[in-house]
């Protein structure tokens, strides 16, 4: 009797081990009997680590979550970052290295615009399916490449947004700030098209570098033009600069920005100006901002794993990426292939994910699954309110 | 609009005079140029956020702080990347300077760089803007503006009248002939590196109000800087303060009358006019060539 | 008497409203080695770089072979056969002795970028025969053992005499000698002496010789011209100059030269 | 002839990256081909800064004219690559030879800034100007095709590169040991006394500056093909503190440093993605170490050290039989101060 059953379980654990084994010889590159190879890519060095080393930090925390409730189908999650420095050529070595060199079995990744859209074309002949963490440029998602999908809104989605916002709150007359380099661009180009198809033209169009430390002409400029909204293309530093002159001249129009500033509160603080974010609104890939309280999870998740650091938006663009590839990961089954984990993220339909404002959703035809940017506000010494979501087509 | 440009262009300027006295320091005595400068400027700026914001450390103590870590910083700077290759080409001068520039902004990076996107530092003055005449003006922005002269004067006094500031000058006149009345020259390397680095952390502290800390902020002022002291000869501190001036004021100019997206590159295009005309900028002595 | 290979007509030069020289006149002959003292500050240095084309004369003329130099470059009068030295070592610390005299070749030979490039039959011949004559000027000041140490690594004597032939490879008619004898031991002294009268004889070339070191002026030159605080004071044989009661006020002070005249 | 001497050392590398493409991955492959391209330009810099003296920091900025230059002639004008790539090159070497003016007025730190200046002034014109360079967003180009030869295109412009490499690689040897590379030289360690001699300041530093440019834009043309893409980012001052550092690390006034140095550099940014989040820490932690305790950089350390390894400015036994070396002369590297 107990010699039968140990028999039983014994071949048993024969087969199991040899099904496991034949499964190992037949797996996908990156996919072992325990482990899934991640790769991502992005600045861990210069500027742009705020759109690589932070969201990959997000990436972590959440694979950790993952492997803690013990992973995907029974294999733990592990993350393989390589940096791009911001930088075309070092990302396509980046990619080459993950693909060819580490195996990974898939990616998130992709901070800045340049760089990952330079790299598409080494991913699309490898075909190997990344989730878009951070990158905004148009050109990587359109026309639709056969495995690269954006967890982020495309910057044609967010500038279109921008607009329809002044537009729907009573702009007469809309100006653009924006800066000239190729995240700034990447918003530009796509922003002035949707101006093109409303009929009508920015009435003032200004440059601000990213380190400026004064914008005094600029705004003394769009002053001039009587702009009584202006969009702005800016990162946080030269924005806030860009509002305390504002401030300082009188010039009170609508500051609408975008997911680069989706921190309202820090905002008010970088600004340091009393009352100068009275009329700013930002719109946000991410619904939600660090403080709040439904950001209490990742908060901690991220204080432990990187002590001295404070959870951020860009922290947040990891962690709704790579919850994404999770939720692929776990529909494309116990026997991964990256077919099998493209036909998955092609499937995500109405994917609700924490942190993002609205639901993820691709198609065969369609890689910008994320279409829903949120619009926050904060009254100087208020709290950080939602206004809404909205979904652009 | 113009009062209001040039006085932009001043505030601006202002930042730009700091970041080269702190240049100009450095080079009166050593005749390099710390390709480091705007990092241990940021680095310093870092230190004093810590301190103030993290800390709670009182601001007048802060401060001094800061000016002596920074200290610190640029006499570690000279013992590693300067002292030791000191008979080396410039080239091999300039990178090591850059390495250590790399360094120190890998570890602001690793350090400062997940608590937020750019650091905001609570300023001295009011933040409530004030009217002088018909113009408004950010308290701070005149903190900084006196905080460059005051520097400067502070410098050109120590200069003349100090022991140590005289055999500085001395060393950068002729470092063989200061050497040979008794001169620690090794010293007075030490002592120009620190007190460079000494005036980039005071200066991160006076600017960061304005300028927000973020890792890679040095290299932008780091070239400015650059850009002012050499349009204002290299060794002259009064030439880095009006070098500051010139490239803040014509950096509004291009972008009042222009258009904004000449600010860049307009006192870069400037320069390079300046210097084919004047090759040692606009208070360099124009040397003779000599043999 | 020949025509001169060298003159200067009334230059002057003045820096800051400061004269350094004032209307000097100078003619050298072919063959002659001139001599040129003066005490610190006489203007001998700016005399030598005015004639080189370092500064121009702010009045004046200089002449080389009766044609005007004034306001070519230097390296265009060095190429028209005019030749010098310096006060402090200048040689390329980043050669060889011998590839220091190579370079002194510089105008005599031809080779352009193709051909170097190329490593062209042309260019190898020049290449070759420029080192061989590189080797035979390192044989003629007794240096040939030095060829392929750094310049940097001789005694200063030795390097003042490399750089010496390093301007002669390039054959020029005259050359200017910035104070050669500088830290010289007084055998030393001697040997150069003879190597100066060798150069003009051997060489043919004519030797302009400022120099501190009054007793080689006196034993070497034909002729000597004194300055003065930028004038010319005195010219001539050695022996009339040495008497001459204006050159020993200049460099001895009214006092003494009452004093010498009395005893 | 010593077996570690300097040609069979090059030779031994040269064989081995003749080779590599059959047996290593797409990856090592497209990192191979990057030490190739900045073989080209650390050359080409070494021949400015190393050889002539010039402290200019305009090498990423000729970099880029040669990669934009070859990029738009190709996308504005449809012209073959084969033809764009040679007037790329033509328009860095015309634009070094442009700036190399300023250069006869101004010297030392203030060449530095008008260099710099110079370099951020194109890095502004590839950004602003829109119509002709498509701004910071960039343009891809098209596809290189070695149509008639049976290779894919990252083999064949990996071999491509190689044999530019090497040919040119010849060229600078050739040049620098003639007297043209000796009248660098003397401009670099006193332009007064090179000027005695005869040597012309302005045709030797336009002449530095030209070859300079020349060799950027062959390596910016290459560049712009191996990314399929050109944009702003790759042509700023990171990449030039990269391409001063090759020919600080490799060994300034040496061709063979240079090959030397742009294979260390590439190397070591390869190998410090094992190091991930302190790559900068590190690289600038080896950059200080390096130039303190390797001074002449790895090529003075093989003089030092391997017998065989010289590095005349002259042609080496030329002329006349040279004389026995009998003197006890001093190594090269022993008289440095």
């Amino acid at each position: 009797m107990v010699l039968q059953r140990s028999l039983k379980i014994g071949a048993a654990g024969l087969f199991m081990a040899a099904a496991a084994m034949q499964a190992a010889q037949a797996q996908a590159p990156g996919v072992t009997a325990d482990t899934i190879k991640i790769g991502t890519f992005g600045a861990l060095t210069g500027p742009g680590y705020l759109y690589g080393k932070l969201p990959m930090n997000g990436i972590d925390v959440v694979f950790d979550e993952i492997n803690a409730q013990g992973g995907i189908h029974g294999r733990k999650l592990q993350l393989v970052r390589e940096d791009d420095r911001c930088d075309p050529a070092a990302a396509i070595g980046a990619v080459k290295k993950l693909i060819h060199q580490d195996a990974v079995f898939a990616m998130i990744g992709g901070g800045c615009s340049n760089a990952t859209f330079a790299a598409r074309d080494t991913i699309d002949e490898a075909k190997i399916p990344l989730v878009v963490m951070a990158s905004v440029h148009d050109g990587i998602t359109t026309p639709t490449p056969p495995t690269i999908f954006s967890a982020a809104t495309t910057s044609s989605i967010e500038s279109q947004a921008q607009l329809e916002f002044a537009i729907a709150q009573g702009a007469k007359r809309i100006a653009v700030i924006s800066m000239r380099d190729s995240w700034g661009r990447a918003r530009y180009n796509p922003m002035i098209e949707a101006f093109k198809k409303k009929g009508i033209k920015p009435v003032a169009d200004e440059e601000l570098s990213p380190d400026a430390n004064d914008a005094t002409a600029q705004v003394l400029r769009l002053k001039m033009s009587n702009a009584d909204a202006v969009l702005m293309v800016l990162y946080p530093k030269p924005a806030a600069v860009f509002v305390r002159d504002s401030q300082k001249l009188a010039f009170k129009p609508l500051f609408i920005g975008q997911t680069g500033i989706a921190d309202p509160a820090a905002f008010e603080d970088q600004v340091a100006s009393p009352g100068a974010t009275a009329n700013f609104r930002t719109i946000s890939m991410v619904g939600m901002t660090p403080q709040d309280p439904a950001a209490e999870k990742w908060r901690k998740a991220i204080e432990a794993k990187f002590p001295g650091d404070r959870l951020s938006v860009y922290n947040l663009f990891g962690i709704g990426s790579a919850q994404v590839m999770a939720e692929a990961l776990r529909r494309a089954g116990p026997e991964p292939t990256r077919e099998k984990l493209v036909a998955a993220l092609n499937g995500l339909k109405d994917f609700k994910v924490d942190v993002y404002p609205g639901p993820i959703s691709c198609s065969e035809t369609d890689h910008r699954c994320h279409k829903t940017p949120a619009w926050l506000a904060k009254e100087p010494g208020g709290p950080v309110k939602v206004l809404g979501a909205t979904k652009v087509e | 609009m113009l009062s209001y440009l040039l006085l932009s262009g001043v505030t601006t300027g202002a930042l730009y005079a700091l970041v080269a006295l702190g240049i100009v320091v450095v080079n009166k005595a050593t005749g390099v140029i710390n390709f480091a400068h705007g990092e241990l400027f940021m680095f310093s700026g870092f230190i004093a956020w810590s301190l103030h914001v993290q800390m709670g450390v009182a601001y007048p103590l802060a401060l001094p702080l800061a000016v002596a870590a920074g200290f610190a910083l640029g006499a570690l700077t000279d013992r590693i990347a300067f002292r030791p290759l000191i008979k080396a080409d410039v080239i091999s001068l300039v990178l090591a300077t850059v390495g250590i520039a790399f360094v120190l902004r890998g570890v602001a990076r690793i350090v400062w760089g997940g608590k937020g996107d750019y650091l905001s530092f609570p300023p001295i003055t009011s933040p409530e803007p004030i009217m002088i005449g018909q113009i408004m003006v950010i308290p701070q922005q005149l903190a900084v503006l006196g905080g460059a002269i005051l520097v400067m004067l502070l410098f050109a006094a120590f200069f003349r009248l100090t022991r140590a500031g005289k055999m500085m000058q001395a060393t950068a006149d002729n470092s063989k002939a200061a050497t040979l009345v008794g001169i620690q020259t090794a010293r007075i390397y030490t002592l120009s590196f620190g007190t460079g680095a000494a005036i980039a952390a005071a200066a991160a502290v006076l600017m960061a109000p304005l300028t927000l800390l973020y890792p890679d902020m040095g290299f932008a002022f780091f070239i400015k800087g650059f850009a002012a002291a050499v349009l204002g000869g290299l060794t002259s501190l009064p030439g880095a303060v009006l070098g500051g001036l010139s490239i803040g004021i014509i950096e509004a100019l291009a972008g009042g009358y222009i258009h904004s997206s000449f600010i860049e590159v307009s006192a870069f295009i400037v320069i390079m006019f300046v210097l084919v005309v004047r090759p040692t900028g606009l208070l360099g002595f124009s040397r003779l060539r000599r043999v | 008497m020949t025509a001169a290979l060298l003159s200067l007509r009334g230059v002057s030069v003045g820096f800051g409203g400061v004269k350094v020289l004032d209307g000097i006149d100078l003619d050298v002959r072919p063959g002659e080695i001139r001599g040129l003292i003066g005490p610190n500050g006489a203007g001998k240095t700016t005399l030598l770089n005015v004639v080189c084309g370092i500064h121009g004369p702010s009045q004046g003329d200089v002449l080389l072979e009766g044609r005007s130099i004034v306001g070519l470059k230097p390296s265009r009068i060095a190429a028209l056969g005019l030749g010098r030295t310096f006060q402090t070592s200048q040689l390329f610390r980043g050669m060889t002795v011998l590839e220091n005299l190579m370079s002194g070749l510089h105008r005599r030979t031809r080779a352009g970028l193709i051909a170097a490039s190329l490593n062209l039959a042309s260019y190898r011949e020049e290449e070759a025969r420029a080192e061989e004559e590189a080797r035979l000027a390192l044989e003629f000041i007794g240096m040939a053992d030095f060829a392929d140490r750094p310049g940097t690594a001789l005694s200063f004597g030795q390097q003042r005499v490399i750089e010496i032939a390093r301007t002669l490879i390039g054959d020029p008619k005259v050359v200017l000698l910035d104070e050669p004898a500088v830290g010289l031991s007084m055998n030393r002294l001697a040997e150069f002496d003879r190597l100066l009268r060798r150069i003009r004889d051997e060489k043919g070339v004519t030797l302009i010789l400022i120099e501190h070191v009054i007793r080689l002026v006196m034993d070497v030159c034909d002729q000597v011209t004194v300055l003065s605080s930028g004038r010319r004071i005195a010219d001539g044989p050695p022996d009339q100059v040495r008497n001459d009661p204006d050159v020993i006020e200049a460099y001895l002070g009214k006092e003494l030269r009452a004093r010498h005249t009395a005893s | 002839m010593n077996l570690f001497g300097r040609r069979n050392v090059l030779l031994a590398l040269f064989a081995l990256a003749a080779i590599a493409p059959h047996f290593v991955n797409t990856y090592h492959l497209f990192v191979c081909n990057l030490i190739l391209v900045y073989v080209l330009l650390s050359i080409g810099l070494n021949i400015l800064v190393g050889y002539a003296g010039q402290l200019a920091f305009a090498n990423a900025a000729m970099f880029g004219i040669g990669a934009y230059g070859t990029g738009l002639l190709q996308v504005h004008f449809g012209l073959p690559f084969w033809l764009a790539f040679p007037l790329g090159a033509v328009i860095a070497t015309s634009v070094g030879l442009a700036i190399s003016l300023p250069a006869l007025r101004v010297s030392g730190l203030y060449l530095a800034l008008s260099s710099l200046a110079f370099a951020q002034f194109t890095q502004w014109v590839f950004l602003h100007w829109e119509k002709v360079t498509f701004g910071a967003g960039g343009f891809k180009t098209p596809t290189v095709s070695f149509a008639p030869l049976p290779v894919s295109k990252p083999i064949g412009l990996y071999y491509l590169t190689l044999i530019l490499a090497a040919v040119l690689f010849l060229l600078a040897q050739n040049l620098v040991r003639s007297r043209i590379g000796r009248a660098f030289v003397a401009v670099r360690d006193g332009e007064v006394a090179a000027e005695s001699l005869g040597i012309d300041l302005l045709r030797y530093k336009a002449l530095a500056f030209g070859l300079s440019g020349f060799y950027a834009g062959i390596a910016g043309g290459i560049y712009s093909a191996m990314l399929n893409f050109v944009s702003p980012e790759g042509y700023d001052l990171f990449q030039m503190v990269l391409q001063k550092a090759m020919v600080v690390v490799g060994g300034l006034g040496s061709v063979a440093g240079s090959v030397l140095g742009a294979g260390a550099i590439v190397a070591l940014l390869e190998a410090l993605r094992e190091v991930k989040g302190i790559q900068e820490i590190a690289f600038g932690a080896i950059l200080v170490v390096f130039i303190l305790f390797m001074p002449g950089g790895l090529v003075g350390f093989l003089k030092r050290k391997v017998p065989g390894w010289e590095e005349p400015l002259h042609r080496k036994g030329a002329g006349s039989a040279p004389a026995p070396a009998a003197a006890p002369a001093p190594a090269a590297g022993e008289a440095r101060p």
